[in-house]
């Protein structure tokens, strides 16, 4: 490990300033915004804690959180696993890598907007090809929509079909940088498939795991588009999840106090659901990796 | 070999029974992830060449006569799409290479240099990015009007390379990690400068996290709405502002025009994808070092 | 003339130090080899000259000139990495033409100069292969060629050859060791091979834990090892080294094994003077310990045979004596049983004696 | 690398600046209705006013279409700034609450000194709702008031007569829910109840109303408990289709246009969308008539309206109001009219172009007349729709009954109407 010298420092520059001017200097102000009361054109007027108390005295936030911690933890996991999976077998070999490739990610590059109303229409209860086909199997009408168990369950699948080629990307990219003469040896030594996976395979993945991980908490905390193309929060706000409570709270009426302490308190939610991961990765910088 | 060592000779018949299920398991796997993946895209994709009436009919029709009507539509009706495309074009390469310039540089010094600083800001680099970005607009838009900066390519360049330097950065440090240290130090005795060893020994190495922090970045650019909607009215303008308009909340969506926009917007994407994973199977720094 | 000071040099890791006061010289032409275990300090060493690991106190000087802040490439020095740190993703003569390409060498001359260096290495078929398509011998010969060409003031090499197997190692050792004799460049190797070290060295620097255990030709080294260390280090098999009791009786020196065993000395033999009452540690190579009578092997030693180990022509004989352990090597006439009774016979000359509590060689 | 994007950045944002310094560029904020009623768009016999007025006044149009959302959205952000480049803007009324009419400015002496022409000839309840704090704020330009759409094919194919009365219309959207032997449902009655308007539309038939112009909440009314029963009862017996609370407008049109329901509630100028003839498998069999009520011969409508402003803080006011005026001209509503518009002047209706033009012009002259808006513009008027959607939702699903909802609305309602006042 080298001594961080001025070179390394000015290669910090253009990330530290962009993440500074866009990001964190905003971040503050919004910060201060949440300790005032005000809307479009109108003068702050500070009111101390007030904004945090009406949201956290507010019923709908907590539903709201309640979902948004089973949805997230749902997607973010679901979508580890089949990622893993998914990952491990192209890792066995590929035929016709790009198309293949192309195709993996292309739930990713439609955008989320168009992906979710496309589920939609194909879900939609009597008219979707699929909720006619699971209607034909004979399950019954599947109305998913006025039950918020259900109509969570169609979100964490559409988020999940939507992102999984993020998670699979980047784990698959980290499986792959692992050196061949790894397996080599441990083929050598007599390791099974199943062994070179769990012995050298997901070890050597962690650190992507753990990029994977953290981001999408970040990026699953504040699931927006399908909710709120989905149910907009109904039916009666039962399905709300904390991005559509920011909305209806503090966007929608133009109440950015709301709004912002909202924010605030959300990246307080995101720091604690992700929170493990990112102590280890604060560890493995501290030890200064491998 | 005197006692318990002998070789016993496995079972080749079984042997090959087990590998040929295993090839029809992984097949069907595959098959699994392609329907999986590419069903709503197809969909999409072949609706926008049905006629109005035939989109939403169940069953749905495999094989109709295609009709270009949405694409001619989409060229002469919503005449903003393809002019808009090419501003999508703009700030999302834009976009990408300052990401990934500014990813490069500092996951390099994040991978080489460590102490308490560094691996603080690394979780700063993290939490950073935890405020939703709608409220963030919310002291950004002033500060943009008055730097003039509204309706720019650049504002929209800046902003989305921004929300994806904190994680690039911590892409590009894991690829940078598993380079071994003694090429750069190579690289510092055959006279290299910290510059030239970044980007003619590091940095090929690490297409591999180029080319995913490439597609992370392009893909959000090319298809975000939000900073989009705020921050530019008529000569930045992107693509998908175009395809929310087709999805109007007054005469309804227009399905068949939105569908053949969307497939238009797939294209570029699917060509860079295809593109970046060369890069990305590339497997460079097998034979660096050691026997 | 002195190419290279290393002047009271110190490294240090935060509060821990690794290297301590360290001083020497290496003369133009020089074939210089720091050699020891593990962690003893020699590639740290070695990565201050090359200027990749800062100087934390003293000073380095070339012709003369401090150098301390200069980059690798302005003190001219050339790198050999044990692990040979071969760029991947660019051809052999890519590899080799890299330090040309950076200092701006045109094109013509870059390849004529790459050209000859791998003549010279035999790699000149190689040149359009990537590395991950040599193997370990090629590998490692462009790694010596990429420091070759750009003609430097000091070569540097970091274990270049513990990669590689036995056969090998001895074959890269000879070309390395011809090279220089062709090229006469000035060289500092670094390497935990003893048998390197002596085949290769113009002088030897042994380290232990930061500090020079000895200097010299590898002849100094092996014949009058400056303590236990270095006498242990140097030489295959090791040196039999054991604790005994020197006394004087009837005018002659009596030699006694903590375990009881003696061991009987001809009149008239010289010993140095004797420290901590005569209680020291006694040295003598397996090589010098002979089962037959020779002229001036007058000491004798007698014990029973442990352990038989044959190399070939020769063999290791192992031989419990007094609750030491003694190994021999002598001529193997099929002459050995274990068990069997044995006396040694070497000449006092070869006796290495030690300071039991210093380990510093007396005499 | 970095050096050059740098470069081209700067570049980009010199040309981008040059470019907004034109002189004499007018910028419209707008849906693209507006914008086609203005200017006819793409139309064959486009009516190009907007673009008449431009010429003769050496005027560029910068015209910037969003949709009704971010349109607001966007509106407001940029009324917050010193100084917008934003001159002329249209509003949805539910959006003109007294603080975001502050922001605009008040039109009273421009047209004072510049008077509309025959501005007493519009819509009376539009104009009025347009006056906030006793200051005219916007001027109103296209209405959207709901009816009742029914498609004649499936009625005559249940052999169920076309209603006029509110009883009859449940009678016959019950007859008329069926299921086709391929398992295609078809539904009696089709609307969206993801938002208030169409909620308050059928509600208001039973003589329901949430909050009056003066701010008096009726939600806990026997009409309104009658409406939300049988609302629910429609649900629960499958006449209302089964995902009614997250059904959107697209949905609506797309079940409408094939087939799987009879009656809709919609805005009349729906009419257009519904039966076009690339899109609907029944075009020109879907009709529209003023939503009925128990007593023959009086609609219930609802309306929403878009008007006119001008931000506070634009540069070029009186250009900007001069194209109002252009807009809201007798001659200029009938025009709009022809490109689209809901014409905001009764007596357009009364328009021979207009008669020869749209079907069901003689309808919704009717709905304009007997028109209220849904909601009144106040502080909290749109968390009030919030609270309505939220409690109406509970009631026809059955999470609620009837009387519970409505008693939760009243108290909820009444909190949000005193914090504002």
């Amino acid at each position: 490990m080298r001594r961080l010298n001025p070179a390394a420092i000015l290669m910090l520059v253009p990330t530290h300033l962009l993440l500074l001017v866009v990001i964190a200097l905003p971040s503050i102000y919004v910060f201060w915004l949440s300790l005032n009361e005000s809307t479009y054109g109108s003068d702050l007027t500070f009111v101390g804690l007030d904004n945090y108390v009406t949201v956290l005295t507010s019923s709908y936030f907590w539903r709201a959180a309640l979902n948004t911690l089973i949805v997230v933890n749902a997607v973010v996991y679901i979508e580890l696993l089949i990622a893993i999976g998914m990952a491990a077998l192209f890792l066995g070999g590929v035929r016709y890598p790009k198309i293949m490739f192309a195709i993996v990610l292309m739930p990713y590059a439609i955008s989320e907007v168009v992906g979710v109303l496309v589920w939609k229409i194909m879900l939609n209860s009597g008219s979707g090809v699929l909720a006619r086909t699971i209607e034909s199997l004979g399950f019954g009408m599947f109305n998913w929509s006025v039950s918020p168990p259900l109509a969570l369950s169609v979100v964490t699948l559409i988020s999940i079909w939507h992102h999984l080629p993020f998670t699979f990307l980047l784990i698959y990219a980290g499986m792959l940088a692992i050196p061949k003469s790894l397996y080599e040896a441990a083929r050598i030594d007599g390791a099974t498939p199943w062994q070179e996976f769990w012995r050298i395979t997901l070890p050597l993945t962690i650190p992507a795991i753990l990029i994977s991980l953290i981001f999408r908490f970040v990026f699953a905390f504040r699931l927006f588009s399908e909710v709120w193309l989905l149910t907009a929060g109904g039916p009666a706000r039962l399905t709300e999840v904390l991005a559509v409570y920011l909305y209806q709270s503090g966007f929608k009426y133009g109440e950015f106090g709301t709004a912002s302490a909202t924010g605030w308190l959300m990246v307080i939610g995101s720091l604690g659901v992700a929170s493990i991961y990112l102590w280890a990765m604060h560890r493995r910088m501290l030890k200064g990796n491998d | 070999m005197t006692d318990a060592a002998s070789i016993v000779l496995p079972n080749m018949a079984a042997r090959r029974v087990a590998g040929t299920v295993r090839a029809i398991v992984r097949t069907l796997l595959f098959v699994l992830i392609i329907v999986w993946s590419a069903f709503p895209i197809l969909y999409v994709v072949l609706s926008s060449f049905k006629q109005q009436k035939e989109i939403f009919k169940y069953p749905p029709d495999i094989i109709f006569t295609p009709t270009f009507e949405h694409y001619m539509a989409l060229a002469t009706k919503w005449t903003g799409f393809f002019p808009t495309m090419a501003n999508s074009l703009i700030v999302a390469v834009g976009a990408t290479l300052l990401a990934c310039a500014a990813s490069i540089l500092s996951g390099f010094v994040y991978s080489r240099y460590a102490n308490r600083f560094l691996a603080g800001s690394v979780l700063y680099l993290i939490a950073i990015r935890l405020l939703p970005p709608i409220v963030v607009t919310l002291p950004l838009f002033p500060v943009v009007d008055a730097l003039k900066l509204s309706d720019t390519h650049i504002v929209l360049i800046v902003l989305y390379a921004t929300f994806w330097v904190s994680l690039c950065t911590m892409i590009m440090k894991t690829f940078i990690d598993k380079i071994p240290r003694t090429l750069d130090e190579a690289a510092v005795v055959d006279g290299a400068t910290t510059m030239q060893t970044l980007f003619r020994v590091i940095m090929p190495l690490a297409l591999q996290g180029v080319a995913a922090c490439a597609i992370f970045v392009f893909v959000f650019s090319w298809n975000e709405y939000l900073f989009a909607l705020i921050f530019t009215t008529q000569h930045a303008k992107t693509a998908p502002l175009i395809i929310s308009e087709v999805m109007d909340a007054v005469s309804g969506t227009n399905w068949g025009v939105l569908f053949a926009g969307v497939t238009v917007q797939l294209l570029p994407v699917t060509l860079l994808v295809m593109l970046a994973q060369r890069f990305l199977i590339a497997g460079l720094t097998a034979g660096s070092v050691k026997g | 003339m002195v190419a290279i000071n290393i002047d009271r040099f110190v490294k240090r890791y935060g509060a821990l130090e690794v290297v301590h006061d360290i001083s020497f010289d290496i003369e133009e032409g020089e074939f210089l080899v720091l050699v020891g275990p593990s962690g003893c300090g020699k590639s740290t060493i070695l990565r201050m000259v090359a200027g990749l690991e800062e100087i934390s106190g003293g000073e380095l000087r070339m012709q003369g000139v401090r150098v301390n802040e200069l980059s690798p490439k302005e003190r001219q020095v050339a790198m050999v990495f044990q692990d040979y740190a071969l760029y991947p993703h660019m051809s052999v003569e890519q590899n080799i033409g890299f330090s040309l390409e950076l200092a701006r060498v045109p094109k013509a001359e870059r390849e004529a100069q790459v050209k000859r260096v791998a003549d010279i290495l035999q790699i000149g078929h190689l040149l359009e292969r990537r590395p991950r398509e040599l193997s370990g011998g090629q590998r490692q010969r462009v790694a010596i060629g990429r420091a070759m060409v750009r003609k430097p003031q000091l070569f540097l090499f970091d274990e270049p050859l513990s990669n590689l197997d036995a056969k090998l190692r001895a074959e890269m050792r000879g070309q390395i060791k011809r090279l220089h004799q062709t090229l006469k460049t000035t060289s500092m190797y670094v390497t935990h091979d003893q048998l390197e070290a002596m085949t290769l060295a113009d002088r030897i620097i042994c380290l232990f834990d930061g500090h020079i255990a000895q200097m010299g030709t590898p002849h100094d080294l092996f014949d009058r090892p400056a303590n236990v260390f270095v006498a242990e280090f140097i030489g295959s098999p090791t040196m039999n080294i054991v604790p005994i009791t020197a006394s004087k009786a009837e005018g002659r020196t009596v030699l006694t094994l903590a375990g009881g065993g003696e061991v009987s000395l001809p009149d008239g033999t010289a010993l140095p003077s004797l420290t901590n009452d005569g209680n020291v540690l006694a040295g003598i190579r397996p090589e010098h310990l002979s089962d037959t009578p020779t002229p001036g092997a007058t000491a004798r030693i007698e014990g029973v045979i442990d352990m038989l180990e044959p190399l070939g022509s020769d063999i290791l004989v192992t031989m419990q004596v007094g609750g030491a352990t003694l190994t021999a090597r002598c001529t193997d006439k099929g002459q050995f049983q274990a068990g069997q009774n044995l006396t040694l016979h070497f000449d006092p000359a070869r006796l290495h004696l030690f300071d039991s509590k210093t380990q510093m060689r007396l005499g | 690398m970095l050096r050059k994007i740098l470069a081209t950045a700067v570049l980009l944002a010199a040309a981008g600046s040059v470019s907004a310094q034109e002189p004499r560029t007018l910028t419209i904020i707008s849906h693209n209705v507006h914008k086609t009623a203005a200017t006819g768009g793409d139309l064959a016999d486009a009516q190009n006013i907007a673009g008449e007025w431009a010429e003769r006044n050496n005027v560029t149009l910068n015209w910037v279409t969003l949709d009704i959302g971010p349109l607001h959205d966007r509106l407001l952000r940029e009324m917050s700034l010193g100084e917008t480049s934003v001159d002329l803007a249209a509003v949805l009324n539910t959006r003109v609450v007294p603080s975001v009419a502050t922001l605009l400015e008040p039109l009273g002496p421009h047209m004072e000194a510049n008077p509309i022409e025959d501005f007493e000839g519009i819509s009376e309840g539009l104009r009025e709702a347009t006056v906030i704090n006793g200051n005219v704020v916007a001027v109103p330009y296209r209405h959207a008031t709901n009816a009742l759409h029914y498609n004649e094919t499936l009625l005559e194919e249940r052999g169920v007569a076309v209603p006029t009365t509110l009883d009859e219309l449940l009678a016959a959207a019950r007859a008329a829910t069926f299921t086709r032997d391929d398992g295609t449902r078809v539904y009696g009655l089709v609307t969206t109840l993801d938002t208030h308007v169409t909620a308050l539309q059928f509600l208001s038939a039973f003589g329901a109303v949430y909050i009056d112009a003066d701010l008096n909440v009726h939600a806990n009314s026997p009409e309104m408990i009658a409406g939300l029963t049988e609302l629910a009862n429609l649900y629960k017996e499958g006449v209302l289709p089964p995902n009614v609370t997250a059904l959107g407008l697209d949905e609506l049109i797309a079940t409408m246009r094939e087939g799987r329901g009879v009656f809709a509630i919609n805005p009349f100028s729906r009419y257009t969308a519904l039966n076009d003839p690339a899109a609907s498998l029944y075009p020109g069999q879907i009709d529209v008539m003023p939503f009925p009520t128990n007593d023959p011969g009086v609609a219930s409508a609802n309306t929403e309206f878009w008007s006119w402003a001008i931000p506070a803080n634009s540069t070029q006011k009186d250009l900007a109001y001069d194209l109002i005026r252009e807009l809201s001209g007798k001659d200029a509503t009938v025009r709009a009219a022809l490109n689209g518009n809901g014409p905001v002047r009764p007596a357009a209706y009364e328009d021979p172009r207009i008669i020869e033009k749209l079907p069901y012009a003689a309808a919704e002259s009717i709905g304009l007349r007997d028109a209220s808006v849904a909601v009144p513009a106040f502080a909290d008027a749109v968390e009030a729709t919030t609270v309505f959607i939220e409690e109406m939702q509970a009631a026809v699903l059955g999470l609620k009954t009837p009387e519970e909802a409505a008693a939760s609305l009243q108290t909820r309602a009444e909190e949000l109407v005193a914090r504002s006042k």
